[in-house]
């Protein structure tokens, strides 16, 4: 299935990139920048963003690692009930402690 | 299904090409990278040898490696925006304030 | 059908104490001063040493674990685990009076801080390598956010070196967990021991490789040469409070893994001692030559830690029964006179940077208590007698020496003589009469330092006129012939 | 011809079937959705080419293909071109292993086109890399605005995407499987599953809506702010496939919810009564059942406004995230210690706090509309201690 | 009693960090007395027997002291001049309090060295004394006193710790249950491996005897300590090898000593001539006195490496009263450095304006190049002899070195205290007050020792004679 999928999407830029006029010039490749000329040179230089994105990114990976955890929890849940739902409230608790110190800090805050 | 050998083997050199990276790259964001390509190379191994042992330990040792992982991720990234902001580079050979 | 885990809460509890020390202090952060914080986790800490304290089990009693082994409350964890707790409530005492100094003065400081020491402690009571490197881990991450903590390049260049290194070494012992695993199909100690005996040569090699890169993992986070690079660049650009937690309990932690993981479950697995005994050598020439020649005092104690690692791995060396015993002593002295040491540089020094060596000059005549005490301190690091640091040698030399190494005993010797000389220097140095003014922070009161530093000094001075104190608890050498479990 | 090599085959053919009909459903779901638009608005959509407008897709799908294929010069060439074929194919890729029927139902074949034990969550897995896509397309351009727009619809889709995890756990527990199968067969059993978690329902709907970038939650691509978000230097066929890819995601998240909670590719039993097999029917009622969610998917465009930002991550964080928990404690405890009465109980509970929540929605509303914490609070952080020096 | 006698000092250093300042001196110098008269007492009572206890159970260590025999002889010497030395320091030094607390501290240590029957208690006692003369060294000390300080330590520590490792592998390859002495006599190492025991063991007392080549650290101690010469007398008592020889080397490694014993003799010979001529070029008569004292301890080393009954004992009554004249002669180069500023050899005229001074310092002197009638004469005259039969060269050898001492003892004797005083020179005084008994008492003991040596031969003999004939006799 990845392989059709993938084929698919090559496929069309492919066929599109054969197709498709090509009459580029300086102006029309140029970053958009609402018309004033871009001021940075390019990918991975000088773009400097907030750094709550990566807060974001952290806080994502932490609590997706913890998701994680959950699943297999949850699919062997009845089986190891009621030690599993102390498991899984200690295991939130612990969630609950790190969730209650990003909301203080204002991590989620966007200002 | 292929031998647990296959597996090691490929595992082996996951963890060699991150172990070169390690050495060679200059980057803190590559190094790191490669370390993280390590940790994926022991979990290669681990999930291979728990199925040749028909053990679940290996198995739940992976789901920690995994969460170690991220969780390196969360710390090492936030050290190397801290520094990236301060001074616009990452390149380890850079840091010398301390001496090596 | 799936089984629930045997839960039992009575050795957990040491752990959980700390636990929620760190929770609260999390938690608490947003509402308490940080102070505050601080004496409650003082007071945690304290319980739960009282907690392994009755965890203690007498001749004959069968040591308490939980999840089935995963964790063991034995005897050696217990001994560890105090030595642990002791360099904590030193760093603990000592942050009080320095922290806002050093601009770490956070709730994070002090939840860090405890997060890491739950690590540690989940080391020292690790009854298989799960446990052992969720502890390890833990202690790690909180370390190198506690090295970052401070914002000053110095602090989060040092960070990212501890970090980076330190990450790669989790990999590499992580990656020879994993053939560790493969060779013997268990991650328990016991099983691992157990498995050893009879192995197939080919699952032989992967044990060799699996121990092998256990060791240099293990080398990294207690820095044997040729992996010890980190060490004093962290050790000397994080604050000094934090240097401190970093060379004394961290470091008691990763020989308590250390221990655990070849005193126990690879006991009888060949070749790592070979290997071993090359790091320590390489260890001791490097840690001792390279102090040789610092100028910075912070510095010079952080190259003497690298080399202090030599000497207490030496007692890796040794029969699990004498080399435990050796390792039980020397890691709570190591901890009480760097710690005390530490602790003077931190009350003293005038940026964070330490101090220089030629700072020290005619200390004696400014604050002689701090003067007596660091030479004290000295005196014992270099391993003289009356003080404890002599006996933790000697034990260290008698471990690798009754077992067959005493090549590296002699090197072991010729490497104090070097250590000696870089010990005297500053030790003298204070002294020695000095007209100019002085290079001291000098202001403020500092009743915690003082106590920690009081403590210290009692501590080796005590331990090395009667070291039966501490050595009567950790000689049995029963203690350590289990230390896989059973 | 060996058997392994007649079911690649078999398997290659249904990856094509099921890719090329996933285009022809994205193709009309456009014209469809300007329809439908233009009628809640009172006004007429496409309707030139073709009788009503019928053709309107093709032209598009020609238009796109010989447009001029714009590379702006400060972009990486590589990922620049990568990032809009890694989007459709992972959304492509995902519908693939939804179940449109049981096993061995489409003509003696498997009405899907893979089929993991971890169902549920490979798919999780899969639609998540579309992040990807986004991302990198947006870094790639190397041009401000696709770079914060980028940024801003990962952040959004990662701080949903727990959310969604969590709110399905609580289904989870209750069938203690991931596989797809098992849930349909669950729930044909027990009944939809939508009646025993409409709370996780309602949260699972809230996040596959900001998962797929859709009104309420389109702000990557808020023109007003940031042009048009990472598409903002993408042209002609790779402007295209991000689309595709958009319009697959939400077909897949429709399929997801319709086999989570609404029973699958199982019609209705009550329908028994009137035609004996009707609810055994292989893939009719899935296909139902997503055009309903699609439907719905363009019924709330048409309704709701745009989130501001910060409403939007703290929507998510603060409220869906610790609600997706509740529900997964109480599913927890319910299974833990009452389990002995029944599921219908639960379904009461499950109802009773979506219903509490409706009617708590103005108090609620503060956790999105304003801040509570103290982001960058100055007055007593770092916190001086006590005396000391 | 002899617990007491150890350990006085060491509370009476403590006990001096809380004195006021006024009454320091006599603290100390009581404290001084009171070892020294307990010391006596002991003696009246024919030694303290054998104590033994268990310190550190674990690991073997115990606590078995005994004061009897040359280590009685050692430890009333000791206790004696730390009493001059106390005397003279409350004198001679401004604000004395911590030297004397040092003087004290090293006094404990001495005692402990000399009384310890446990080998890890030695070297406990061995490396504590360390201590104390390393922090005179940095308080009171000259310029140069980093880089001597660095040689002592380091010598000093290099040896001992080889020896720690002879002793772990004493106990350990002779399976003995503890460290006392005892215990390891009676488990003894056999071969190979008690040679290489014994090298080790060597290496600490080589340093400490000192023997060449391990001697470098000795003139450079003696002459950046403090100009009185007090710390020079704590650190001419240091020089414990012979006796460390004595007491443990030879009763635990008898065949390894008799095997190295030619070699050993050989060096210890060279050892007396070299640091006699060595002293014959001095300028500085802290260099000339620690070159002296080298050569002294060349012969006590013949005499113990001898391993023959009269140079052995010769060599312990050597090693005892050669500790009491150079201590004093030390202190009487204080004086002299108080008097004109200088060490050096070549003031002049002293004896013109300070004769009692000059005089003393001569009787010390002679009793140094062991002029019959004091107490060098009767030490270093049993050496020779008993070498003699054993090495006859080698003990012809060490002989020329006592020739040699009259020589440069004179000649430095002559340019200093005779001549004429140079021209505008400051006036000498002459001895005022205590400083009578701070040369007086040493010389007293020199003559008394010198003329009736039977209580000292007393207490050393029996002990001599077994330590040998366990050996086997020679």
């Amino acid at each position: 299935m990845l392989v059709i999928a993938l084929g698919i999407g090559v496929l069309a830029v492919i066929v599109s990139a054969l197709l498709g006029p090509k009459k580029a010039s300086r102006t029309k490749l140029m970053a958009y920048e609402s018309g004033n000329d871009p001021e940075h040179g390019g990918v991975g230089t000088g773009h400097r963003f907030p750094v709550h994105f990566y807060l974001v990114a952290m806080l994502f990976i932490v609590f997706d690692i913890e998701t994680a955890f959950f699943f297999p929890l949850a699919v062997a849940y009845q089986k190891l009930v009621p030690f599993a739902f102390w498991e899984a409230l200690t295991f939130v608790a612990l969630l609950l402690v790190g969730y209650y110190y990003i909301l203080k800090k204002g991590v989620v805050e966007w200002t | 299904m292929a031998p647990t050998a296959y597996y090691v083997a490929l595992s082996g050199l996951l963890f060699a090409i991150g172990m070169i990276g390690v050495l060679t790259r200059r980057t803190a964001i590559m190094i790191f990278l490669s370390v993280e390509l390590m940790l994926n190379a022991a979990n290669l191994a681990l999930v291979a040898f728990a199925r040749s042992w028909g053990d679940l330990a290996g198995q739940t040792a992976v789901f920690i490696v995994m969460t170690l992982a991220a969780a390196e991720v969360a710390i090492g990234l936030a050290i190397i925006v801290a520094i990236f902001r301060k001074r616009e580079t990452t390149n380890v050979d850079d840091l010398a304030t301390l001496k090596g | 059908m799936l089984t629930a885990p045997d839960i039992a809460l009575a050795p957990l509890l040491p752990i959980l104490l700390v636990l929620a020390g760190a929770i609260s202090s999390t938690v608490l952060g947003f509402h308490l001063p940080r102070r505050t914080l601080t004496y409650i986790n003082l007071a945690l800490l304290v319980l739960s040493g009282i907690a392994m304290g009755l965890l203690w089990s007498g001749p004959g009693e069968v040591p308490a674990t939980a999840f089935g082994g995963g964790l063991q409350a034995d005897n050696a964890a217990i001994l560890l685990g105090l030595t642990i707790v002791v360099g904590s409530v030193m760093t603990l005492l000592v942050s009080l009076d320095t922290a806002y100094r050093a601009r770490v003065s956070f709730p994070e400081f002090d939840a860090m801080l405890m997060y890491a020491i739950t690590g540690t402690l989940l080391i020292a009571f690790s009854g298989d390598l799960i446990v052992m490197l969720i502890g390890l881990e833990v202690m790690s991450l909180a370390s190198y956010v506690l090295a970052t903590l401070q914002d000053s390049r110095r602090a989060e260049e040092s960070g990212l070196k501890y970090f980076l290194l330190g990450s790669a070494g989790s990999a590499i012992l992580i990656y020879g967990l994993a053939l560790v695993y493969g060779a013997t199909g268990s991650l328990s100690y016991a099983g691992i021991a157990e498995a050893t005996a009879g192995l197939t040569p080919g699952n032989l090699g992967l044990l060799v490789g699996g121990a092998l890169l256990l060791l240099a993992g293990f080398g990294f986070k207690v820095a044997l040469a040729p992996f010890h690079q980190w060490t004093p660049d962290v050790y000397s650009g994080a604050p000094t409070s934090v240097s401190l937690f970093l060379s004394t309990v961290v470091k008691v932690a990763a020989f308590a893994g250390m221990l655990r993981v070849f005193g126990g479950a690879l006991q009888n697995a060949p070749f790592w001692a070979s290997a071993l005994q090359i790091l320590i050598a390489a260890t001791l020439i490097i840690g001792n030559a390279a102090s040789l020649f610092q100028t910075n005092f912070k510095r010079m104690l952080a190259y003497s830690a690298v080399a202090h690692t030599g000497f207490v791995a030496m007692t890796l060396l040794g029969t699990p029964g004498l080399g435990g015993a050796a390792l039980g002593y020397y890691l709570l002295i190591y901890t009480l006179m760097t710690a005390a040491a530490l602790a003077i540089v931190a009350a003293l020094q005038r940026t964070e940077a330490g101090m220089e060596i030629n700072d020290l000059r005619g200390l004696y005549y400014r604050h002689p208590g701090y003067a007596i005490a660091l030479a004290v301190c000295l005196a014992s690091l270099a391993g003289l007698p009356p003080f404890a640091g002599f006996f933790g040698k000697y034990l260290a030399f008698q471990a690798a020496f009754q077992n067959g190494y005493v090549w590296l005993s002699i090197l072991a010797v010729l490497a104090s003589v070097a250590a000696l000389v870089y010990y005297l220097r500053p030790a003298m140095l204070m002294f020695m009469p000095d007209r100019t003014p002085a290079r001291e922070y000098a202001h403020g009161q500092r009743p915690a330092t003082n106590l920690t530093v009081a403590l210290g000094v009692a501590g080796i001075t005590v331990l090395g006129l009667l070291p039966n104190l501490w050595y009567g608890w950790v000689a049995d050498p029963a203690i350590w012939e289990l230390l896989a479990g059973r | 011809m060996p058997d392994w090599l007649a079911e690649l085959l078999i398997t290659l053919l249904k990856g094509v079937l099921v890719a090329l009909a996933l285009l022809t459903t994205f193709a009309y779901m456009t014209l469809i959705e300007r329809r439908l638009l233009a009628r809640m608005q009172i006004r007429y959509g496409p309707n030139r080419v073709g009788p009503g407008g019928l053709f309107q897709p093709l032209a598009d799908a020609v238009k796109s293909i010989f447009k001029e294929d714009l590379r702006v010069t400060m972009a990486d060439k590589l990922v620049y071109t990568m990032a809009p074929i890694v989007a459709i194919g992972m959304a492509l890729t995902a519908f693939g292993g939804i179940p449109a029927g049981p096993a061995g139902s489409l003509f003696g074949e498997d009405p899907w086109v893979y089929q993991l034990d971890a169902g549920i969550l490979a798919l999780l897995a899969i639609t998540s890399m579309g992040v990807y896509g986004i991302f990198l397309g947006g870094w790639a351009s190397g041009s401000k605005y696709p770079i914060l727009g980028g940024l801003r619809s990962s952040a959004q889709m990662i701080s949903y995407e727990l959310g969604m995890g969590l709110s399905i756990l609580g289904l989870l527990m209750l069938v203690g499987s991931t596989a797809f199968v098992n849930i349909v067969e669950w729930q044909a059993a027990n009944g939809w599953m939508l009646l025993f978690q409409s709370l996780g329902f309602a949260l699972f709907l809230v996040s596959s809506f900001a998962e797929t970038n859709r009104t309420p939650f389109d702000l990557p691509e808020a023109e007003q702010e940031l042009v048009a978000g990472y598409l903002t230097e993408y042209s002609a066929i790779k402007w295209a496939l991000f689309q595709m890819a958009e319009y697959v995601n939400m077909i897949t998240a429709s399929a997801i919810m319709a086999t989570l909670f609404f029973g699958g590719y199982r019609g209705p039993v009550f329908l028994e009564g009137l035609i004996p097999g009707i609810s055994g029917w292989p893939i009719i009622w899935l296909v139902v059942k997503i055009a309903f969610f699609l439907f719905l998917f363009i019924w709330v465009r048409a309704t709701l406004p745009r989130f501001r930002y910060d409403q939007l991550m703290r929507f998510g964080w603060k409220l869906l995230l610790p609600l997706a928990l509740a529900n997964t404690m109480m599913t927890a405890a319910y299974l833990a210690f009452a389990r002995g009465l029944g599921l219908w109980p639960l379904a009461l509970l499950s109802l009773l706090g979506l219903l509490l929540l409706f009617a708590m929605s103005d108090r609620v509303r503060v956790l999105w509309n304003k801040p509570t914490g103290r982001r960058g609070a100055d007055d007593s952080w770092p916190t001086r201690p006590l005396g000391g020096d | 009693m002899i617990h007491l006698m150890i350990f006085l000092p060491l509370l009476g250093a403590l006990l001096l960090l809380v004195t006021p300042r006024t009454w320091r001196e006599e603290v100390a110098g009581f404290v001084a007395a009171l070892t020294l008269g307990l010391g006596l007492w002991l003696w009246r009572d024919g030694g303290a027997a054998l104590y033994s206890a268990p310190w550190v159970p674990a690991l073997g260590a115990t606590y078995s002291v005994e004061l009897a025999g040359p280590s009685l002889a050692l430890a009333l010497i000791t206790a004696l001049m730390t009493l001059v030395a106390v005397i003279y320091a409350a004198r001679r030094i401004e604000n004395p309090g911590t030297m004397l607390a040092l003087v004290l501290a090293m006094e404990s240590a001495l005692l402990g060295i000399f009384a310890a029957r446990d080998l890890v208690l030695f070297y406990v006692f061995f490396e504590a004394a360390l201590l104390p003369s390393l922090l005179m060294l940095a308080i009171y000390g000259g310029p140069g006193r980093m880089r001597a300080l660095v040689k002592f330590a380091a010598y000093t520590l290099l040896g001992s710790l080889l020896m720690l490792l002879s002793i772990i592998g004493v106990r350990y390859y002779g399976g003995s249950p503890t460290f006392a002495l005892r215990d390891l006599v009676a488990n003894p190492v056999e071969g190979t491996a008690q040679t290489w025991l014994y090298l080790g063991f060597l290496a600490a007392m080589a340093v400490k005897l000192p023997l060449w080549p391990l001697h470098a650290w000795l003139p450079d101690f003696h002459e950046q300590n403090h100009p009185s010469g007090v710390p020079d007398v704590m650190g001419t008592l240091y020089k414990v090898g012979g006796y460390g020889l004595f007491a443990f080397a030879l009763p635990l490694f008898p065949d390894a000593s008799l095997e190295l014993r030619p070699i050993l003799m050989a060096l210890a010979a060279f050892t007396a001539l070299y640091g006699a001529w060595i002293a014959f070029r001095q300028t500085n008569w802290k260099r000339l006195l620690a070159y002296a004292g080298l050569s002294h301890m060349g012969i006590v080393g013949l005499g113990i490496f001898s391993l023959n009954e009269t140079a052995t004992v010769g060599a312990l009554y050597l090693l005892a009263f050669q500790n009491v004249y150079t201590g004093a002669l030390f202190l009487g180069v204080g004086m002299l450095q108080e008097r004109i500023g200088s060490v050096d050899t070549r003031v002049g005229g002293v004896m013109t304006q300070a004769g009692a001074l000059s005089g003393l310092t001569m009787a010390l002197w002679f009793a140094s190049i062991a002029v019959p009638g004091l107490a060098g004469f009767i030490g270093e005259f049993s050496v020779l002899l008993g070498a003699y039969q054993v090495a006859p060269w080698l003990a012809f050898i060490a002989g020329l070195s006592t020739i040699a001492a009259a020589a440069y003892a004179l000649t430095a004797f002559q340019t200093t205290f005779w001549q004429g005083r140079p021209l505008g020179s400051v006036r000498v005084a002459d001895l005022r007050q205590t400083e009578w008994l701070v040369l007086g008492i040493p010389l007293a003991v020199a003559l008394l020792f010198g003329v009736y040596s039977a209580p000292a031969l007393n207490l050393i003999q029996p002990a001599v004679r077994g330590v040998l004939s366990a050996l086997g006799g020679s």
